[in-house]
């Protein structure tokens, strides 16, 4: 269990390299148009956005209701980079996702006295401060927003971006450190009282997630040419704290599931103006309704998972037996 | 790219997207517009279509928000295969998918998007190539209400007052500003709300105090009209002036009548005006959708007009031609007016000053650019 | 008085009840003793409607009480007092006793059954305007115990009622419990402490992981050999 | 001093809707724990029945008030039998995601229905403006919604600290399983809670819809929103805590556009807030009960 | 010098003196029991020790160095760990992860290591894994390992509370009611147990009981609190004897 195995990363690696290569190959080759690289684009931002989020309500178990306001940062910050300084794409990447992690060192330490819906009621007021301050900022296009930012973020960068952020944040999660994370959620007076010093895994966890929600508003800059500070608002929020529970808190698979899902879904009831919100809001209610704990709950998806229900069978059909 | 030339060409229908807010907070606009372009596209198509074609107009939503905006043009053009596209209703939006379908060389006509920078890059300064619109822009109905205020209305001093998230409402303030002080007025205060906002009492006991000839409120009706109604209820009885926002018969129900005395706006046009062309489309319009046109109706019904007839003198159709058409566009009757596009791809066209009286517009001037 | 006749329950998957049928008669003090995770505090939820056994059924005074809503149950005359005491803690003492009598219309017969709660427990009348988390865990015990009697219930129903106290508050507990039976209250007990509660109790029965697994006159059981070696400690 | 004193009362008057709104909103959460997104979007409902009832039917104020309210409690309670109740064992993230469904699906489903334009309001209840001091100007709209605000606050606060259904109430939001053994019928209390919740939206609705003259379907997004920021900042659970919060919220609001600039009144109240909360973490009225270890 | 004294600590909450002028001194490897009526400060006293109160008053000395003003991860890191009144385990989490993050502050591989997957990540992990198996086998819940901790009966979870506090690695070990909610049988093995540890680990321990079947069964000396005060020091035969533990606390007939 604890040897490295190389076979099994080369082979996932090699897995995502082939996705990679299919892609990319359907793209050039036009079998696929840009709607889907468009959709691609946004699905892997939205998984960006999810899996972070999911780690600080996931998995360290605070509710922060402000992801967007990070979104802005990293966004703007970027935006700003290569269209104000000129500099490359990936230093503005870096820098933008610096500084939502400054912003969220910022935002974590004074609010984490506050406790459930107090810091959820925090979050969301620094996500809209946050937004508030980029609407009155002439510098950075106020209300108007930044357009003409270049199209850097393609189909490559948001792949490896995506995976790099899946993986960081899995290894982070399946580390002493994310198990110290994840006590926190369990029962934070015990955590503390096992040795865990709790102020620092929270603000890690605050900050890790802000960093790539800041990646994610960087990547998005540079693929949808304009920011607005509307579209970070506290709807956007909301949008990606549903992929999380939708997903399951704590299951970074379930994130990715929820965002690959829920971005199809959007996408493909463009043509029905308010009607698509119903049906998402009715989709919405009745997938909690059935699943309340979200699709994975705090489980991971893997090929396992089938096998061991098999076994789960058996089981419960043996227990029947010896009742009889 | 050429597949979707080759199949506009071929079509037994010529399709043409709409790119508008259907939900999301300025659903209203998007709405109104796409009820218009509908009602003239209907037209056409029950007169033969055009090119021998039948029209199909594929409106996706765009949720009012950039993002979804690129979205939404992405898919028209690669999935429905449009030649043009209509939209969005606010500069913001339209922003928002211009480059999209630059990228992709399809014509972009918006109807209401009025910020200069949609059709011209205010980087480079180079005129975008495939975007236009069926709008006069901020700078001109900023300087027109400033020129009106100024000559008409004696006043020296102003206070403006704009909704905060929206690029329109403060593009026509800047213009407006700069024009008031280059004839020698003077700003007295700016000051902002945001549109979801109902109470405006603070900020207005503000500018209360500040004394000014007039106040400049370039916004959208639903606020204005609860703007002029608690303004008056303060004791403020100095004119408020505003733009094509205010147009909808909502301002005098929300405002009422007695609140919107001495109220001027510009405007593309006036459901009162008695122009032929307006009275017929006024008409059409309570018809088929039981209500009267908003200024955002009668431009989206414009810009079915403007994209219909450069597709008739395209020849064949395609984006390409489209494009080159619409840059071409000269003398198209339209209810907001004859139309023509200058250089910079906006139309030539003059504005109403309308007053408030007893809660009806009444067409006070015209003004020509 | 009661009868729980072959009741299964699951939690999920988990299989936690199986096949327990008990009775207890007017008058009487039966109790309930057996290991951690046996079964009983589940048992006793059962009886009192909280949970819904999959198969098997619980009569009241010969009424088929199955499924029946707990709080028509309460409302027939039979209460539990659960385990972990379970107080409303931000509210004072007397409106935990007023909502005990939230059944009770009559306005005088509230204020005479507090009356008496206060004479059983004047420490609770000391403390009457207290909030009830702030007390100590013997006075939550006898507020608990209040409360419940505020309903005058005719079979009451006590889930580990010694839990966490101390030895000399175990003693009295005993003795309220004790005194209440013999003013005509019956009683099912549950209690780990299984000396203490068979010396009170006119019946036992042993739970083992879901099932009854000894029965009988609750001298008997204190002199068993199984019962000593298991539940008394040798 | 003059226009201190006007702004006071643009302050307190905004502050008495969001007060109003917070009401509803913080007693649902009290008792059953759960942020009700919902809440603002039963306010619009409320708002459009009012509509209906005096526009449409031609009714008169008071009538289309008590119609209004009515509905809106049966649409609270169908709210939370088909969308909360079955998710009472859950995770309460899980309810509060179907709240923002629910929310969503009272928007646009009202959007479809009606139409996303706005809606004017006839004149119901004539206008009385009165000057004080010369110049301060109050409105007979802003002093009634000012006294329905304190009446229902005074109201409800009676409910659910004398009544016995508001024992019930507090018993249930504390521990539902306990409460059955007193003999609480848990899904009773917890439906009149939302009926007497939803009907305090509507009659914010209603009030709110007269006095603005205005209504659309996405109206409750942002009072909702205040509601709740207010509800938190007086102590969640804590009705004259709603009140003191939603009159805080307005009259900073109307402070900082009056005096600061009104284009950073937005961040400037929620800085305000977070500095309240970072100073009492559970609000103005709320105790900061530590968890007994 | 005592491995762990305490002097005169106190503390109060608005106007009640919860625990005053309290003293205690115990030396290396001492297995003492603190007793006393429901209410009399024998939690709050713990939870004073343990950083989670800051007392009003007093100072609390491991090994001659001050814990007061520590917060309770530190305190932890200097040697002492507890378990509590209320069973406080990481319920929804497996009983080895239980351990796992007890042994958190003995990690050895940082945030890089675990990000980057360096190889010290694995030697580390199959550490750590290994000797949280050492310590389940011990408290005989190895068989259990996978199992979510909320799953396991109420006397397991007792005794998955104490290994866990031992994965810690302390020198001092303070448990709070370990044998609440156990039958006899049940508490006799805990006393084993405790036996055992208190001699496998060298420890140093502080328990409070209501069952004097164990206290008098396994401490060597007994502090007894009434109303935030010692009453009562002494061996179990002197505390089964003292007239005042016998009226405030035991009662007539003392078992
Ligand atoms: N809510 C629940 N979900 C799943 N399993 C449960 C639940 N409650 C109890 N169980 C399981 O059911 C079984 C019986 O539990 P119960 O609480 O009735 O035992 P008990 O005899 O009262 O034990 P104790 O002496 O610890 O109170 C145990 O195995 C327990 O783990
Ligand atoms: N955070 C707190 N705020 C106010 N009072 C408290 C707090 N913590 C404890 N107390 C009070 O301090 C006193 C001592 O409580 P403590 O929990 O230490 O008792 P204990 O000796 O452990 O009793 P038990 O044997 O019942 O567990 C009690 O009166 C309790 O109500
Ligand atoms: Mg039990
Ligand atoms: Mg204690």
């Amino acid at each position: 269990m604890f040897e490295r195995k190389l076979g099994k990363q080369f082979g996932i690696l090699l897995l995502l390299v082939a996705f990679w290569g299919v892609v990319e190959f359907m793209l050039k080759t036009g079998i696929l148009n840009p709607f889907y690289e468009l959709n691609l684009i946004l699905i892997g931002i939205n998984i960006i956005l999810a899996v972070s989020l999911n780690l600080i309500n996931g998995f360290n178990g605070q509710f922060s209701i402000g992801h967007a306001g990070f979104m802005a940062v990293g966004a703007y910050g970027a935006a700003i980079i290569t269209l104000k300084a000129q500099l490359p794409f990936a230093m503005a990447l870096l820098f933008g996702a610096v500084l939502a992690g400054i912003f969220g060192l910022l935002v974590g330490l004074p609010t984490l006295r506050l406790r459930g819906d107090y810091l959820a009621i925090a979050t969301l007021g620094f996500g809209e401060i946050i937004r508030g301050m980029i609407v009155n900022i002439d510098y950075i296009g106020g209300a108007y927003g930044l357009s003409g930012i270049p199209k850097l973020a393609n189909w490559t960068w948001i792949f490896a971006l995506t995976v790099l952020t899946v993986i960081v944040i899995a290894n982070f999660v399946n580390s002493t450190h994310g198990r110290a994370t994840i006590s926190i959620r369990e029962n934070e007076i015990a955590a503390e009282a096992m040795g865990i010093n709790t102020t620092k895994y929270k603000v890690m966890a605050f900050v890790i997630g802000s960093f790539f929600a800041g990646l994610a508003g960087g990547l998005h800059a540079h693929y949808f040419y304009t920011i607005q500070p509307n579209t970070f608002n506290f709807l956007k929020s909301f949008d990606i704290l549903v992929m999380v529970v939708l997903g399951g808190q704590g299951s970074i698979t379930g994130s990715i599931i929820a965002a690959v899902g829920l971005t199809i879904l959007s996408a493909s009831l463009q043509s029905l103006a308010a009607l698509r919100l119903v049906i998402y809001a009715l989709l919405l209610i009745v997938i909690m309704l059935f699943r309340p704990q979200g699709l994975m709950g705090t489980k991971e998806f893997s090929l396992k998972m089938f096998r061991k229900k098999s076994k789960d069978k058996e089981g419960k059909q043996h227990g029947s037996a010896v009742g009889q | 790219g050429g597949g979707g030339e080759q199949k506009a060409a071929d079509a037994k229908e010529i399709v043409i997207g709409g790119n508008f807010e259907m939900s999301g907070n300025v659903a209203t606009f998007g709405t109104a517009a796409v009820n218009g372009a509908k009602l003239y596209f209907e037209e056409v198509n029950a007169a033969g279509g055009v090119l021998d074609k039948q029209i199909k107009f594929v409106t996706l939503d765009n949720k009012s928000d950039a993002t979804e905006s690129a979205n939404v043009a992405t898919r028209l053009i690669t999935q429905d295969k449009v030649v043009a596209i209509l939209g969005a209703t606010t500069s913001g939006n339209t922003l928002g998918y211009i480059q999209v379908a630059a990228d992709n060389k399809i014509p972009v006509l918006s109807s209401s998007a009025t910020n200069p920078d949609v059709t011209v890059d205010p980087n480079t300064k180079a005129v975008r190539d495939y975007i236009f619109r069926a709008c006069f822009i901020d700078p001109f109905q900023g300087t027109v209400m400033a020129n009106f205020s100024m000559q008409d209305l004696q006043a020296k001093t102003a206070v403006i007052y704009v909704d905060n998230q929206s690029p329109y409402s403060k593009g026509l303030a800047q213009f407006f500003e700069e024009s008031f002080v280059k004839q020698g007025g003077t700003i007295v205060g700016r000051e902002a709300y945001v549109p979801e906002d109902q109470d405006f009492k603070a900020t207005l006991t503000k500018i209360k105090g500040m004394n000014p000839d007039v106040i400049y409120l370039p916004g959208y009706y639903e606020q204005v009209g609860k703007i002029v109604k608690q303004g008056r209820e303060l004791g403020i009885d100095v004119p408020f002036l505003g733009g094509d926002g205010w147009d909808s018969p909502k301002l005098a129900e929300i405002a009422g009548p007695a609140a919107l005395a001495g109220t001027f706006f510009s405007n593309h046009y006036s459901s009162e005006q008695d122009d032929p062309n307006v009275v017929a489309f006024v008409e059409k319009y309570k018809g088929k959708y039981g209500e009267t046109p908003d200024s955002m109706a009668a431009l989206g019904y414009d810009a079915a007009v403007l994209i219909v007839e450069a597709i008739k003198n395209s020849g064949d159709g395609t984006p390409e031609k489209i494009k080159e058409a619409l840059a071409a566009t000269k003398d198209v009757q339209a209810v907001t007016g004859k139309l023509s596009l200058d250089a910079n791809h906006n139309p030539i066209k003059g504005a109403a000053i309308l007053e408030m009286v007893d809660g009806k517009q009444v067409y006070k001037t015209y003004v020509n650019p | 008085m009661l009868k729980v006749d072959d009741i299964h329950v699951y939690y999920g998957a988990i299989h936690a009840i199986k096949g327990i049928s008990l009775e207890v008669p007017q008058g009487k003090i039966v109790t309930l003793i057996g290991a951690n995770g046996a079964g009983k505090t589940t048992t006793l939820n059962t009886i009192c409607g909280l949970i819904k056994p999959k198969t098997g059924k619980v009569y009241f005074e010969d009424k088929d009480i199955t499924g029946v809503a707990t709080q028509e149950i309460v409302k027939r005359g039979l209460t539990q007092v659960p385990e972990g005491r379970r107080i409303f803690a931000n509210m004072p003492i007397y409106e935990n006793l007023e909502l005990g009598a939230y059944l009770k219309k009559d306005k005088k017969e509230v204020a005479e059954s507090m009356e008496r709660v206060y004479k059983r427990f004047p420490r609770l009348l000391e403390r009457k305007n207290q909030l009830a988390g702030s007390l100590s865990g013997g006075e939550q015990q006898m507020l608990a115990m209040g409360r419940a009697l505020m309903s005058k219930p005719r079979l009451l129903l006590l889930d580990e009622p010694s839990m966490g106290l101390s030895p000399i508050l175990v003693k009295e507990i005993f003795s309220i419990i004790k005194e209440l039976n013999e003013q005509g209250t019956t009683i099912l007990l549950v209690e780990q402490n299984a000396k203490m509660a068979l010396s009170i109790a006119h019946k036992g029965y042993v739970v083992e992981t879901g099932r009854i697994v000894l029965a009988g006159d609750a001298k008997e059981l204190l002199e068993s050999p199984e019962v000593k070696k298991a539940y008394l400690g040798g | 001093m003059e226009v201190f004193l006007q702004q006071l009362i643009n302050g307190v008057s905004l502050g008495s809707i969001y007060a109003l709104i917070a009401l509803g909103y913080t007693m649902v959460y009290g008792i059953v724990q759960l942020i009700n997104f919902a809440h603002g979007d039963v306010y619009m409902v409320g708002a459009y029945l009012g509509f209906f009832a005096t526009a449409i039917l031609g009714w008169s104020f008071l009538p289309a008030l008590l119609m209004s309210m009515f509905v809106c409690a049966c649409l609270g309670v169908t709210i939370e039998k088909l969308a909360y109740k079955p998710l009472r064992m859950a995770p309460r993230i899980a309810a509060l995601i179907t709240a923002i469904g629910v929310s969503l699906f009272l928007e646009y489903g009202m959007m479809l229905l009606v139409g996303p334009q706005v809606r004017t309001f006839p004149q119901v209840l004539t206008e009385v403006q009165w000057k004080l001091f010369g110049s301060i100007t109050v409105t007979n709209r802003q002093v009634i919604i000012l006294v329905v605000t304190i009446a229902l606050m005074l109201l409800l606060q009676y409910i659910v600290h004398k009544t016995m259904i508001g024992k019930a109430m507090r018993a249930v939001s504390h521990d539902k399983q306990a409460a059955q053994l007193m003999g609480i019928n848990v899904n009773n209390t917890i439906s009149a809670t939302f009926a007497i919740g939803s009907s305090l939206a509507a009659a914010a609705g209603v009030l709110v819809g007269i006095y603005y003259n205005a209504i659309n379907p996405l109206m409750g997004i942002m009072p909702g929103l205040k509601a709740f920021v207010a509800a938190v900042l007086g102590g969640i659970g804590i009705i004259p805590g709603a009140m003191t919060g939603g009159f805080l919220l307005g009259i900073v609001e109307a402070m900082v556009s009056g005096y600061g600039k009104s284009l950073y009144r937005d961040p400037v109240a929620f800085i305000i807030l977070i500095i309240i909360l970072i100073v009492k973490p559970a609000g103005l009225f709320g105790k900061n009960i530590r968890e007994k270890v | 010098m005592a491995l762990l004294s305490v002097n005169n600590l106190s503390i109060s909450f608005g106007g009640l003196k919860a625990v005053s002028d309290l003293n205690l001194s115990l030396e290396q490897g001492d297995l003492a029991g603190l007793i006393g009526p429901n209410g009399a400060g024998k939690t709050t006293a713990f939870n004073m020790l343990t950083g989670v109160y800051l007392p009003t008053s007093g100072d609390i000395l491991l090994d001659g160095k001050s814990l007061v003003g520590l917060k309770p991860y530190q305190i932890n890191h200097r040697g002492v760990a507890r378990t509590f009144q209320n069973i406080r385990l990481f319920s929804d989490l497996t009983v080895i992860d239980n351990l796992k993050i007890a042994y958190h502050s003995h990690a050895k591989y940082g945030l890089l290591g675990a990000i980057a997957r360096l190889p010290g990540f694995y030697s580390g992990e199959k550490e750590m894994h290994d000797k949280s198996m050492e310590l389940l086998k011990i408290f005989k819940l190895d068989n259990k390992a996978e199992e979510l901790a909320k799953n396991l009966p109420y006397g397991e979870q007792r005794r998955l509370e104490i290994a866990r506090a031992m994965a810690t690695q302390p020198r001092v070990l303070l448990l709070d009611e370990p044998a609440a909610g156990m039958n006899p049988q049940e508490t006799h093995d805990l006393m084993e147990l405790i036996r055992w540890i208190r001699h496998e680990f060298g420890l140093t321990i502080l328990l409070i009981e209501h069952d004097m079947s164990l206290v008098m069964g396994v401490c060597e000396k007994i502090y007894v609190l009434d109303y935030g005060q010692i009453i009562a020091v002494g061996t179990p035969d002197d505390i089964r004897n003292n007239p005042r533990v016998i009226e405030a606390y035991l009662g007539e007939e003392a078992s």
